[in-house]
């Protein structure tokens, strides 16, 4: 459940806000759930507000073992 | 021939229902009232072919007319207005029978207090549609409602067409193996609306296809007059269109995800807001069904021009018993295109 | 889109569902409940029923929280949305949801009932801000992603000096749902449902982390994955949960790292704890009467609470008898177990919540894979 | 040719005007409306000739197109509904061009929570209304807009017919000398709607004169081929009607109050309210304006009919130079029937 | 219509005319002001002038309330219609009456104020019982015909308990106006303004009675006749006039007793007295202040005054310079005269409240008779 | 000035109201403003009220005088 997806933020706010872009398409959102975030971030976005930033090694990580994985597979 | 019966698993309640939101939708809800009140009440054979146009005889050959009422807010949206659709939309409809637009008429209903400025510069740019367009307003009327019994102003349009001889374009008319293809990205239009939504609050550089296809139509059936379907995906978008036309030609089709036109943006949007593009509406592009033999011609006539430079062939026809409109995921799997249920609401889950 | 194209990639899917029917023991079946209808609307969407190992069997459970709504919370929505200058706003996926006597939002607002879709909480606050004679109230459901966004409406309200904003709380409360669903008769004791493993939720984890499911691993002994709510994190948490079957093993893992800690969200969770207090026990859907599995605003923040202002009916009302959205969101049953699917009960007309929501069994059942069912010719 | 100017004092003001209930009451405020603003912009021939319906060629022979607009509350009144009167008020504008009415579109406009058995009995007396007159609803369009945006169902209908060979039939052809009948008694139609809003609180067996008027013109053209002007006095009434009509073909007209057929009570009605009879709103009633020669003939013809049976020669087209329509009162002085002003209001003085 | 047709008859009317014809003196012209804007209303729409000897001329007195209203209470209609909560109501006629800047209530409704028609004052005290949390207020208007309706509504309002509901008060005195026409410079010294005789009022009659023109007659030494509205009755007056002044005698004559007596109306006098009281000067357009020409609500009833209940605007605003109403008002002008007749001004586009009401000199004109200034082709 | 026409009573309602003919059309309207009002009477209404009763002797004398006034003018 719970729609969020991963967006950029590409603005500083007042009030705590931030804008961010998703394939184009920009939006403001609350940070007040989030700390340290800064420009070129990517928070996961819920109902207008970060729920937490993306981590970017984790991120790289994840897709390595994808990408290892899959050769198994694909030399299955 | 008379409209295919959808299945309805329970009858409108015409005793205590009320009209919702849903019935105006582009979905199975509004296929029913269409139905069950409309098509049983007038029971007539143009009205139940089903399509977005009647077609009828005349002394001179075969002419069709259409009708829609333009209700959109806001009133103004990126690539257009109210004036502008009401022109395109219904141009739209009465190209889809591959006819040559003769003239529109132009209903307004204007609540009391709405700026004359916006009426005025709704009505210029739905006179600079018609005349690009040509395809001239013959015929209008005016009327006032009350303020608070309006939305600012509903424009509705009829359009008549000449169907050029030879030519009988009409929903019923796919077959098995038969290829759909569409003129361009799908969604445009609906997320370019969206976003002037101040609830919605999210900003693109997208804009609104709206377009009158009535030219790019002429360009198709000069290549491939043996073309069997046109419709334009508005409401309910690309998904409600070919469950329409699947059900009223009684075939099963299978679209490939990776081949559907879609815009980044019209991406974004849908993902923030957890919409499906295929249900998204688009004002300026056209879904064609032709014979296999006909489709790299269609393409080819399509991609020449300047509203159809990014046609694709997404699909076929096949002969599967429910009709249903399936579509190979990207990921390699199978899942149903449906009618879209209700409207498409925003959602979190 | 960074962080979502990546994760959607048709070939790499293909390869890792490969990979998966190789590491999967043919002489077994895997049962794995995906927990959260994130997972089900994905596993739906991109078909990847067709492209998992026949005996690989996915098991919805019941992370959807329109669909564990119970009725009587519905009728309780509606009803506040009669109450003398109430606007009830909410989220656009309740206002389809079926009450009693087939009664929805939506159709109370056809009938005259002011009720509005807002798309974040702040919406709530600026609707009270813009109507100071009217009393707004939002309708707030949602797991533990959802609760603290309405925390923070609740305190800007209270920075604003609103007092016509309010707050029907329904947020509920993930550990516990899990909880009562392996202490259930049908998995502990009968064994009719087997429950190989779990994938455990993905934004809900971002707030609550991953430890709170350490203590399910441990105590029902099931490996647990969290993962991501696109295609290849569900695959790979497949493949993740097949291995630690394999191996006899029932850790928590977590697929979802780019956006899970152990800990979770600690400013997200210390908002949350300020504003609310467990509820002694909640209905669920399907679950029954849950003990602390749900929250209520805490006594601070009364001021806010729709519940102290209106007299809300608290009745429990029964389900459609012939719905089975109570056994489906247990994973006792599947939607085509139902009498109703695809007859009565249609996303159009729905029964039943799990037919409402894009995330419910029945919806993402119906609307992507129903085709698989009528294999006959019927027309 | 274009419709001649109408002398408004001061134009539009489109800087920052608003759009009022007299923009759509019939009178002199909508045809600035309609002259300025939208035949301006749309500024093509057809519009121009300023009918009721356009005329164009097909190749086949002439044919028109109407449309209208129907926002009538309540949607039910004594001898009709908004249902058949959309059916009948569209019919009658493709009739008075003479021509032979081939089909019509329709477009809903609901407004949400709008209760299905009201819009079924809408639905079924349209249909009924169609049936009766021979003209199937070959095309529609349904849309939903949001409680408080509408006002139950708004519906707009256009029409088209083909013209009969030899048939030339358009408001600018009065000439000096012709002659002016009227089809029947005048105000019935608008006296039975007002009898039912509440806040006029009175009562009376009144009913819509609503009737599709093809076949009486039919009969009429038949038994007189040389007719010059047809026109259903709608909004605005005979009044306005005659107006619009001395103003496109720039003649004087003189008719007489005692020649003019009205029910008792309709006149009662019009004295309770302070009303003029004159502007009061037909909905099943057509003005002829013909050639001295043909004047009893097409009374015969129209008497002939069920429609026609109160038919009567009110009055002739003179060649004053300021167009103006004057009326011989019965105490045997003079006075202007002028445009309306704004909407018809109740008054006290 | 009983007693309507039989005051209709055209072969009468023409016969009638011709005795007239006989009678006047065709060595001398006959000035008569109808006061009332019934009797111009009449004159015009029958075209009774057509038919009238030439020298006979009809002058068009101030008897519209809608004309004589000043343009100051137009403007602080409109602002009542703008304050909180307010819902304005009033009669048809003064939907279209330009303010200052042409706005009219209409145009104020247009832009969103809820501004809506009576045709009764007892809809306007319906209207503030069905609408409790609104405040009602009752635009009223009119002479002495129309006061004791006013005053009806304010004594069911009370008898309801309703506080909601409000009169703004604007009526206006005849005998005021016609002392003040009388005493005029025009009239009295500069005999600019010819006057022979007076039509008086019908509808006002029923309820002051006739002996309130007895005074006029003396002190003024004019004829008055009070007539009927239909055609008839005007010139049956027109005929008792002449015969008056042929006579050289100054009575109060009757043409109307089958509705006026000379003692008037008790009832309806003494519900008017318990509820109102003189204002010392009230401005009539084209008037100026007339001295005790106004009726306010009494103390008593104050909670039922618009005026008291908000602090109304109370300015006196200048008519458009080049409206003539004033001058027409008086007898002094006649709608042509004005340079704005038919070109800036009509009934579309009203400069002034005498092209607005049905009643008005300016509107009866144009509407009915101006074919006879243009004799002379223009197109 | 004050529209008001001659109506007769046909019905006597609650609450001091009377309903009314006008050829045909009829209306409820109040009698607060007369008194002795009975079916048959007619009255002038103005604004939904009885302001007096039409009295039937005198209409006669009035037309009366117009058809001998008239005569005099026919005669001319
Ligand atoms: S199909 Fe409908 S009725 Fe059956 S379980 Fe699902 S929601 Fe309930
Ligand atoms: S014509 Fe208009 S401006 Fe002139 S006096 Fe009459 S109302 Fe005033
Ligand atoms: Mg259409
Ligand atoms: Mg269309
Ligand atoms: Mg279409
Ligand atoms: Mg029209
Ligand atoms: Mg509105
Ligand atoms: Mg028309
Ligand atoms: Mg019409
Ligand atoms: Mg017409
Ligand atoms: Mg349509
Ligand atoms: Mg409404």
């Amino acid at each position: 459940m719970c729609l969020a997806l991963p967006s950029r933020v590409v603005e500083l706010l007042d009030d705590d806000q931030a804008k961010v872009d998703l394939g184009g398409v920009t939006k403001a959102i609350s940070l007040s759930l989030v700390e340290d975030v800064a420009v070129g971030d990517y928070v996961i976005v819920h109902v207008g507000y970060a729920l937490t930033k993306v981590d970017p090694a984790e991120a790289e990580k994840t897709l390595a073992l994808f990408a290892e994985m899959a050769a198994m597979g694909a030399s299955a | 021939m008379t409209l295919p019966r959808r299945s309805h698993p329970r009858p409108l309640d015409l005793n205590s229902g009320r009209v919702d939101l849903t019935h105006g939708g582009g979905g199975r809800a509004m296929a029913q009232l269409v139905e069950e009140l409309f098509v049983a009440a007038f029971d007539n054979e143009i009205l139940s072919q089903g399509n977005d146009q009647g077609a009828f005889s005349v002394p001179g050959g075969r002419m069709v007319m259409s009708t829609d009422g333009y209700v959109i807010s806001p009133l103004f949206f990126p690539g257009g207005d109210i004036g502008s659709l009401s022109v395109h939309g219904t141009i739209n409809d009465v190209a889809m029978a591959g006819a040559v637009p003769i003239g529109l008429s132009a209903g307004f209903i204007i609540e009391e207090g709405f700026p004359l400025a916006d009426l005025a510069r709704i009505v210029t740019s739905m006179a600079a549609a018609a005349k690009a367009a040509g395809v001239p307003v013959m015929t209008g009327d005016t009327k006032v409602v009350e303020k608070g019994k309006g939305d600012g102003v509903f424009i509705t349009t009829a359009g008549i067409g000449m169907v050029p001889a030879g030519i009988d374009i009409s929903g019923d008319k796919a077959r098995p193996d038969d290829v759909i293809l569409v003129s361009g990205s799908m969604g445009d239009h609906g997320i370019a609306v969206m976003s002037q939504r101040e609830s919605l609050g999210f900003e693109t550089a997208i804009l609104s296809d709206s377009a009158a296809l009535h030219t790019l139509v002429a360009a198709m059936i000069a290549a491939a007059p043996g073309i069997r379907v046109l419709r334009d995906p508005t409401r309910g978008g690309l998904a409600a269109t070919l469950n329409e036309i699947a059900s009223q030609s009684a075939v099963g089709m299978v679209i490939s995800e990776t081949a559907v036109p879609l815009k980044p943006q019209v991406l974004g949007a849908c993902e923030l807001l957890g919409l499906d593009p295929l249900y998204v509406a688009n004002e300026g592009k056209l879904i064609c069904i032709c014979p296999p033999e006909d489709a790299e011609t269609v393409l080819a006539a399509m991609r020449a021009h300047p509203l159809g430079g990014d046609a694709a062939i997404i699909g076929q026809c096949d002969a599967d018993p429910h009709h249903f409109v399936r579509m190979k995921t990207a990921m390699g799997g199978t899942r149903i295109v449906d009618w879209l249920a209700g409207e498409q609401l925003p959602r979190i889950c | 889109m960074k962080y979502i194209d990546e994760y959607r990639d048709g070939e790499l899917a293909r390869q890792l569902a490969a990979s998966i029917g190789q590491e999967a023991d043919s002489a077994r079946t895997y049962h794995l409940m995906e927990f959260c209808g994130g997972h089900t609307h994905a596993i739906s969407r991109y078909g990847l029923e067709d492209i998992l190992p026949a005996n690989v069997h996915m098991v919805h459970g019941p992370g959807c929280p329109v669909c564990v709504l119970p009725v009587g919370r519905i009728d309780a929505a509606i009803w506040l949305a009669g109450q003398a200058d109430v606007i009830l706003c909410t989220y656009g996926d309740m206002l389809r949801v079926p009450g009693s006597k087939r009664l929805s939002l939506l159709k109370a607002k056809a009938e005259g009932r002011d009720i509005r879709m807002v798309y974040s909480t702040l919406d709530a606050v600026k609707l009270a801000q813009a109507n100071p004679a009217r009393r707004v109230v939002f309708f707030a459901i949602g797991f533990e992603t959802t609760t603290p966004p309405t925390a923070v409406a609740i305190k800007q309200a209270q920075a604003l000096g609103l007092t016509n904003f309010f707050v029907f709380c329904n947020h509920v409360l993930t550990p516990s749902a899990i909880a009562q669903i392996l202490d259930s008769p049908e998995v502990r004791e009968l064994g009719t449902v087997k429950l190989d493993g779990f994938i455990g939720p993905a934004h809900v984890s971002t707030i609550i982390g991953s430890q709170p499911y350490e203590y399910f691993a441990e105590e029902y002994q099931r490996p647990v994955v969290i993962a991501g709510f696109e295609p290849l994190d569900v695959l790979q948490a497949v493949r993740m949960l097949v291995r630690q079957i394999n191996d006899g093993r029932f850790a928590v893992e977590n697929e979802f790292s780019r956006a899970v800690t152990r800990d979770g969200n600690a400013k997200a969770k210390s908002l949350v704890a300020d504003m609310f207090e467990l509820r002694k026990a909640f209905e669920w859907r399907g679950l029954g009467l849950v003990p602390y599995s749900a929250l209520r605003i805490k006594h601070a923040y009364a001021a806010f609470d729709a519940e102290r202002h209106w007299d809300v009916p608290q009745d429990s009302v029964a389900d459609n008898k012939a719905c089975e959205c109570g056994a489906i969101l247990r994973g006792v049953k599947k939607p085509i177990d139902c009498k109703l699917f695809g007859t009565i009960c249609t996303p159009e007309n729905p029964m039943g919540s799990c037919m409402v929501s894009a995330e419910g069994a029945c919806a993402a059942h119906w609307t992507y894979g129903r085709f698989r069912d009528t294999k006959a010719p019927t027309a």
